[in-house]
């Protein structure tokens, strides 16, 4: 959690994967990635809506099982690098509260062609929806709050 | 495991919740596993929500249920999730 | 081409479309885009690569009709957001001459949700590679260079 | 037009090349339309490279082979573009 998850050398494959309490935007990532053979970065925020399903939402909780998202997502960002032709791929999640507007989540991916960077970094998105050990608790503009559990994990 | 054990489960969202707890001792009976585990939770009330969307991770690695338990692992009960 | 290409207000539709001579990043374009019903940002920056079609590249040179060239973003962004339900989309298009790794294009787009933004952002580029009056000459490692012309514009 | 008149034609990229200049006037035959002056300019070797490739841009819209001309118009050579 505290660890930036950062492998690999500055013109080879690189891996940067972490939850994280620090605030988030793209440029963490996006200036971090990227080799002199990339011609593509394409780079993904997830923001904190002003509303879901119908109500006002005012604030996120974030919550992890820190040790094992932070597995979780170098998996999820090796599995991106094996299956589309790009070169580098960064993830990160934030825990906390959060407010209106507040990055939750940064996905940066580089590689030499548009096509891939832009399906590796769906991939990587859909996948820690569904698998990424991370919970999230919405408070509405009424004082009540919720948790929000969209995604039952697939076991073994 | 040959006698009875007990492991530590750690408690997320939901869970944690309904728990008051973040972390709890479950004893199991001797050679028990994952799904021992969930019943046991479900009993408590801490996954009274539904036993069948609840998955658990041994060691950080998702486990079936009927994977079996040693008192040395780190078990966490994973309600489902909702990250990005 | 000096000017900002800004218009719409903060919480409203807003498109930023231009070429300019200043260096790009994705940042300039993510910090500014994004209303407090936007969930999603996706990013894009094109990038300067070392080589194509088998040469090595050691520099680039754009060169844009600058008054159409704005106009044509403008009309792009536009389309991509009465196409997509997304809020705002912001283009800008580097032109001068550029190093290897330089961003010669940056393309964001804020929505609701990650599909419809992930959409608009390939159809800004597909788009414009096709349409864009911007001209590029590469310059390789044996001192020779050449015009790189990939997409005949289709008249009327 | 009912006589011959001239237009300032901007080059770009590759025909600004072959023309040694950004800028030129091009006269045309009364009536003079954009192929007049796609033909005249491939005489010149301007657009030598390919005719059929090259677009025109009046007044910053493209504009149709058959779109009449006027002294007043903004006129420019587009070749394939290679933006992105």
């Amino acid at each position: 959690m505290q660890a930036d998850g950062l492998d690999g050398s500055e013109e080879g494959p690189r891996t940067i994967a972490s939850v994280t309490e620090e605030p988030l935007t793209a440029l963490d990532l996006v200036s971090l990635l990227g080799t002199d053979s990339d011609g593509a970065v394409v780079a993904f925020e997830g923001r904190v809506r002003d509303h879901n399903r119908g109500r006002r939402v005012v604030r996120l909780h974030y919550e992890a099982y820190p040790e094992m998202a932070d597995e979780v997502l170098r998996d999820i960002a090796r599995e991106a690098q094996a299956q589309y032709p790009v070169t580098q791929v960064g993830i990160r999640h934030r825990v906390g509260t959060l407010d209106v507007a507040d990055v939750s989540l940064v996905v940066a991916v580089a590689a030499a062609h548009r096509d891939p960077a832009f399906d590796a970094a769906r991939y990587v998105i859909e996948q820690l929806k569904a698998r990424l050990p991370v919970w999230k608790k919405e408070e509405y503009a009424d004082g009540s709050s919720e948790w929000v559990e969209s995604q039952p994990v697939e076991g073994e | 495991m040959s006698e009875a054990f007990s492991v530590r489960v750690l408690l997320y969202g939901r869970c944690r919740e309904a728990a008051g707890t973040a972390e709890m001792m479950v004893s199991l009976p001797p050679g028990g596993v994952v799904g021992d585990l969930v019943e046991r939770l479900s009993a408590e009330s801490v996954v009274g929500f539904g036993m069948e969307s609840v998955a658990v991770a041994v060691n950080r690695k998702l486990a079936s249920r009927d994977h079996a338990l040693d008192p040395s692992d780190e078990v966490a009960v994973i309600p489902p999730v909702a990250g990005g």
